[in-house]
């Protein structure tokens, strides 16, 4: 069955018809749900809020259904690689392609840097002792970005055909030439879109975390979390522009013949140079959070101060600073010469320098300590381990001749799981078992935790592990089959097992949230974990002024030291008087609405809906010009005793 | 006064290119050079860089000019 | 519980401002790097002409220069009504910021003249890559001048129902550090595309 | 957390025992390249595994040793902000294993750079990656193939790389390293295999829907025997052909040779758009995909792109009939070198 939309013939296949069928019930679904628990209001509610701990929960949300669906494809190809010449299903050739271009894009751009944002977005004013980021208008703006981006590269498995080219989308083959029909177009624009969001973010956290800290709160005293969000902003924002412009030249390629980056006329080599040069530094965007979130939770769960705090700062900075000099190691077999791949197997080396500094000083902050195991403790400690085998096995990477036996082989897609997975993965679920009591006021059920924790991690070494070794039995990556006599049968097999462990550790999880929803103990308490910095002296979930006085902060750790010296007072920088707070607005959800358009009028080559998406960008921005002073002027509740976070428990 | 100073720096690099006066290889250094003066002319007389925050202002230049330097040198090898 | 309302003037705090203004710079640490890999780009890719269309053939340097002291002008213009704004000048704003429009607009119109004799040449986007990339780098900078332009008609009007504020003066001085930062942008084409391009001959 | 950790890495080591590592392509080079990057690997591998190991010690230890212990009561440890002497030890000896692994990095490097002098007598083959086959060209010789590399042993082998479409990479694990083929640049790859055999080479970059058959061998033979494949390529003796293998040849010619080349028919004609097919029955599988055997071959003409996703070769279901296809795959069938037989 074919059907043609704006000139495009689409296909209608098995599986798309499953997958559109999927859409129309999960839509139904929650359209039915949202009536009958009358959800409607609220949810038109959420959608206007520019509030930064309601951004940040929608960031979340998202992020887990791209989550959801990332993981799908993911199973979708370990099924298909289960066997040796394997037919599952329709996923071979192209299909798979898809599959395998889709779960890493999505995974990366939809899954890792929105959960990580999303965290940030609830964690940083709660950290810092703000009310809210420096601009909540341009922050809702940016989540909205990013949906836009999201719905668009997952949309076009439905129509027209998802991008084929991978995740790094090399030219020539994601040219038009190669790789003809809209899926490369959803790739570009998606990816684009998505990243103007993430760009305006790092601004926004930026200014934030520099201007918007409680009095009292020097560089030197912030968590090792906003520390690790303003050096991974910093890297958004110098790293982005890259991918930008990448971007901008793939498009003119494909959608008006130009030639950059052909081979024959232009140069290909300028994809991968400019690719790259976001690329890793997006690496490091995505670990450094992670990063200051396991400092955070590894302190409070053992009940010290993070061990060689300063050493923690400068190697965070060093780690953001390299980030930027490593990129070729990505294009060694590439023929860039001898001198070119020394110096950058040399700068790669050298991260590990800094990383490991850090790892060691995790270890010395678990020394000595009172290590309390609970979930986020236990992801935080999953972590070290799993993430070190992921830095060794990057630092053998790193040895340019060994990489050329290593490179784009299934020992680099091991590696990159047990960083990304390992790091960013492991370190989202920590902050969320950490961070979940504050935003929501009830925990997340323990024992359901543990066994979420273990079910994921064991099936991450089991699906993971292998690969390494597929690696070195010759196993290239981004193949849809092998032959039987490659003798990668069996270890392709425990990896699928793997993958539908984690995939049951993930059920485990959104069954948890659910479970703990209806029967977890309401009332938690400012400071359910005995914590140490300031999110713990409000109460759980916040006001919306999160602070009603901005605390004074006089050192590191404001919330143990008042507890060892003060009794958990916190001495307040302002009285108690009328706080100005954003107001909604549904601004945000229009312009990345007019932006989707033009987006669809780039790929279906309609010009009409390009410019008018275009103007309705233009528009809105003028309009936002206009209306860019209104606020809401909050009370909050006289407060007896004192304390900083007003109403009384 | 800086805007004096632009202009004749422009007028002057262009009167070399027109009038052929330096020799090859000096021509892109002289030009570059003649831009570099020109840009921190706007950058002290016109973008006040030096008032608050000047840190991060010019750790925001000198990151986003590092990145380009690198971009521009690896992709022109 | 808490009471709320909505309040509702056109002033920013002393906070907001600031945030604006260095929100505004490390977006200009961005661009950097969006030009600098355009650049790149260009730089990569300018040797691939094809016949009768090489940088030392296509150029017309006077035309060039013309823009070049055109939009250095407005750069000047731009200080000025800024100036004006700080100072409480109301029509030394308006007048300077209304010059620095004009300016931009003959800058773009020189730009189109530029571009559209090229084209009626037969060089065009997608003649050659050095074409396609000389396109995108130049034209990236329209763009930007092309949204100043339509800030400064904003701007206008924020002036004309606001008069001079500590509201209207922030929204210029931000307008003016893009402003100053697209001059710059093209300071560095001016010299590397045009300059270069044509001293290449010798 | 510790003895279920110790527990999953029992398993994987039994795992590891499980295969034996001279089934690991890379961990038994047969080629002077692979052989250096195993020794980059093999030291690589052990000063990483002590920092692994230092790594899980220290975590184990201090696991076990400051675990909340129920009842415990006194449980405010004491605030250290750090320890000037510690920080300082795991910022040097960081340092120092990794200048350890990096002088022979760098000088490895640079020797793989260069073409290896060590063997007598250099042999250089262009490569040229299509989408999705490798077509390999003696200048030498004046011969070319495709789908099986053969090279004699104890020599300097130079590979000289290109595209014709996207992006490939030229990878034999046994032999060396990967190298990419990239359109519009030649990349070199050098070694000196040495010892005779059959060696599997494949693409390595995504390269489109059918990278994952992008696949290859390379035939490592003494060099009598390379002499004689050469002598046969050029020179191939067609004598003998029955009577079916004759209509098969004609067949061949209207329908297959606008595409395919074959050393027997005409060995100047050197079209790259399809692999050559002069030695098309000593290959194990038909296109990288199916076992070799005169049933498969059937099912191949009759239906390619089912077989192998995008492949640029047309069905010729409809285009022959039976008799026609049982003639034109003994004809096929019967495409061998001297001396090179399956």
């Amino acid at each position: 069955m074919t059907f043609t939309f704006f000139d495009t013939k689409i296909k209608m296949m098995s599986d798309i018809i499953v997958a559109d069928l999927s859409i129309l019930i999960m839509g139904i679904a929650v359209a039915i749900l949202l009536t009958y628990y009358k959800k409607w209001r609220s949810l038109w509610k959420w959608l206007k809020s520019t509030h930064h701990s309601k951004v940040g929960i929608m960031y979340l949300t998202a992020g887990f259904a791209f989550f959801l669906r990332g993981g799908l494809d993911a199973l979708i190809m370990r099924v298909q690689l289960a066997l040796p010449q394997n037919e599952f299903w329709v996923f071979q050739g192209d299909k798979y392609n898809q599959m395998m271009t889709t779960h890493g894009t999505t995974m990366i751009f939809f899954v890792a840097m929105p959960l990580l944002i999303g965290l940030m977005n609830v964690a940083i004013p709660w950290q810092i002792g703000a009310r809210d980021l420096a601009f909540p208008y341009l922050n809702a703006m940016s989540f909205w970005l990013f949906l836009a981006g999201g719905i668009l590269v997952n949309i076009s498995f439905v129509l027209g055909g998802s991008p084929t080219a991978g995740w790094t989308s090399y030219a020539p083959l994601a040219l038009e030439k190669f790789a003809p029909g809209p899926g490369n177009d959803y790739y570009t624009l998606g990816l684009q879109v998505s990243g103007i969001g993430t760009l305006l973010t790092a601004i926004n956290f930026l200014v934030t975390i520099i201007n918007k800290r409680a009095p009292g709160m020097t560089f030197m005293r912030m968590p090792l979390f906003p520390w690790s969000t303003l050096v991974t902003s910093i890297l958004i924002l110098f790293a982005f522009p890259a991918l930008t412009v990448a971007l901008l030249l793939l498009m003119f390629d494909r959608l008006y013949g130009t030639n950059f980056l052909a081979a024959d006329a232009g140069n290909s080599l300028i994809w991968q140079h400019l690719f790259w040069i976001f690329g890793h530094p997006e690496v490091y965007i995505l670990v450094l959070p992670a990063f200051g979130i396991f400092s955070d939770v590894i302190s409070t769960f053992s009940r010290k101060r993070v061990f060689g705090y300063s050493s923690m700062v400068i190697s965070l900075m060093l780690i953001g600073f390299l980030g930027f000099m490593v990129w070729v190691h990505h294009m060694f077999t590439v023929g860039l010469g001898p001198t070119s791949n020394a110096i950058f197997a040399i700068s790669t080396m050298s991260i590990a320098v800094p990383t490991g500094i850090k790892i060691f000083n995790w270890l010395f902050t678990i020394r000595g300590g009172v290590i309390q195991m609970r979930t986020a403790m236990l992801f935080a400690l999953g972590f070290i381990p799993t993430f070190v085998i992921g830095g060794v096995t990057g630092v053998m990477l790193a040895t340019v001749p060994a990489d050329y036996q290593f490179h784009d082989s299934y020992f680099v897609v091991g590696h990159f799981h047990y960083v990304i997975i390992g790091g960013t993965i492991l370190g989202i679920f920590a902050g969320i078992y950490y961070w979940w009591p504050k935003m929501f006021g009830f925990k997340l059920n323990e024992v359901l935790g543990k066994w979420h924790f273990w079910t994921f991690l064991i099936g991450f070494h089991i699906t993971f592990f292998p690969m390494h070794i597929m690696g070195l039995k010759g196993m290239p990556r981004r193949v849809y089959t092998y032959l039987p006599e490659d003798g990668l049968a069996g270890l392709n097999m425990v990896s699928t097992i793997g993958a539908f462990m984690m995939a049951a550790g993930m059920m485990i999880f959104l069954w948890n949230l659910y479970y703990s929803a209806r029967h977890s103990e309401r009332s938690v308490g400012k400071d359910p974990w005995d914590g140490r910095t300031l999110e713990w002296t409000i109460p759980s979930p916040p006001p919306e002024y999160n602070f009603a006085r901005i605390p004074k902060v006089r050192g590191i750790d404001p919330l143990w030291q008042a507890k060892t010296y003060t009794n958990g007072e916190i001495e307040a920088a302002e009285p108690l008087g009328e706080i100005e707070m954003p107001l909604s607005t549904v601004k945000p959800v229009l312009m990345s609405g007019a932006l989707t358009i033009a987006s669809f009028g780039f790929i279906f080559h309609v010009l009409v809906f390009q410019i008018v998406g275009i103007t309705g960008v233009a528009l809105l921005l003028v309009a936002r010009s206009f209306q860019d002073t209104g606020s809401q002027s909050i009370k909050p509740p006289y407060d007896e005793d004192e304390s900083i976070g007003g109403e009384k428990e | 006064m800086g805007f004096a100073a632009m202009l004749f720096m422009s007028g002057i690099a262009f009167y070399l290119v027109m009038n052929k006066r330096v020799i090859s290889e000096w021509t892109a250094v002289v030009l570059i050079g003649f831009a570099i003066v020109q840009v921190m002319l706007q950058l002290f007389f016109f973008m006040d860089i030096q008032t608050e925050r000047k840190g991060f202002k010019w750790i925001s230049l000198s990151g986003g000019l590092l990145v380009a330097i690198l971009a521009i040198v690896y992709l022109t090898r | 519980m808490t009471t709320s309302r909505t309040v509702s003037s056109k002033q920013f705090s002393k906070s907001e401002q600031a945030d604006k203004v260095l929100g505004l710079w490390f977006f200009i640490g961005a661009e950097i790097v969006l030009f600098g890999c355009l650049f790149g780009v260009y730089l990569t890719l300018n040797g691939q002409t094809r016949a009768g269309e090489s940088p030392e053939q296509l150029f017309e340097l006077k035309e060039i220069i013309l823009s070049t002291f055109v939009l250095l002008s407005s750069s000047f213009t731009c200080a000025q009504a800024l100036i004006g704004a700080t100072q409480g000048q109301f029509n030394k704003t308006i007048s300077f910021l209304i010059g620095t429009l004009l300016l931009a607009l003959i800058f773009l119109g020189l730009e189109v003249h530029e571009f559209y004799s090229y084209v009626r040449d037969g060089h065009t986007f997608t003649s050659s890559p050095f074409m396609s990339s000389f396109y995108v780098l130049v034209g990236t900078h329209g763009m930007h001048v092309l949204v100043g332009c339509l800030w400064m008609i904003v701007l206008l009007v924020h002036l004309g129902k606001e008069k001079v504020s500590s509201y209207t003066s922030t929204k210029l001085e931000v307008f003016s550090l893009y402003w100053h930062f697209v001059d710059v942008v093209w300071v560095f084409i001016f010299t590397i595309v045009y300059l270069i391009g044509k001293a290449v001959v010798l | 957390m510790k003895p279920i950790h110790l527990l999953m890495w029992s398993v994987f080591m039994l795992l590891l025992t499980g295969c034996s590592p001279s089934k690991w392509d890379v961990l038994n080079p047969k080629g002077s390249t692979a052989e250096t990057q195993l020794s980059l690997i093999q030291l690589s591998m052990l000063l990483m595994s002590i920092v692994l190991v230092t790594v899980i010690t220290l975590f184990t230890v201090f696991l076990v040793k400051y675990r909340e212990q129920p009842g415990q009561t006194n449980r405010n440890p004491s605030q250290e902000a750090g320890n000037k002497k510690l920080e300082i030890i795991w910022t040097i000896i960081p340092i120092l294993i990794l200048t350890l692994l990096a002088i022979p990095t760098v000088q490895d490097t640079y020797k793989l750079a260069d073409e290896p002098k060590e063997a007598e007598g250099t042999i250089t083959v262009k490569v040229i990656a299509h989408q999705y086959w490798w077509e390999f060209e003696y200048p030498d010789f004046g011969i070319t193939t495709a789908e099986i590399l053969h090279v004699p042993v104890d020599k300097n082998v130079v590979i000289e790389l290109t595209s014709a479409d996207t992006i490939h990479s030229f990878w034999v694990p046994q032999l060396a390293g990967k190298q990419d083929a990239i359109r519009d640049r030649t990349n070199k790859l050098s070694f000196i295999p040495r010892e005779t055999g059959m060696y599997r080479g494949s693409c390595a970059e995504l390269c489109g829907a059918a990278h994952a058959y992008m696949r290859f061998h390379v035939k490592v033979e003494s060099e009598a025997d390379f002499d004689s494949w050469v002598e046969g390529m050029k020179n191939p003796d067609r004598s003998n052909l029955t009577s079916s293998e004759k209509r098969g040849k004609a067949l061949f010619k209207d329908n297959c040779l606008s595409c395919h080349a074959t050393n027997t028919m005409d060995s100047e004609i050197n079209r790259a758009v399809a692999p050559h097919l002069g030695d098309f029955a000593s290959r194990e599988r038909i296109a990288n995909v199916l076992p070799n055997t005169p049933e498969h071959l059937k099912k191949w003409l009759d239906n390619p792109e089912a077989i192998k996703p995008d492949v640029a070769m047309p069905s010729f279901k409809d285009k022959l009939n039976n008799e026609e296809k049982e003639d034109l795959i003994n004809f096929l069938m019967s495409l061998e070198v001297e001396g090179d037989e399956k």
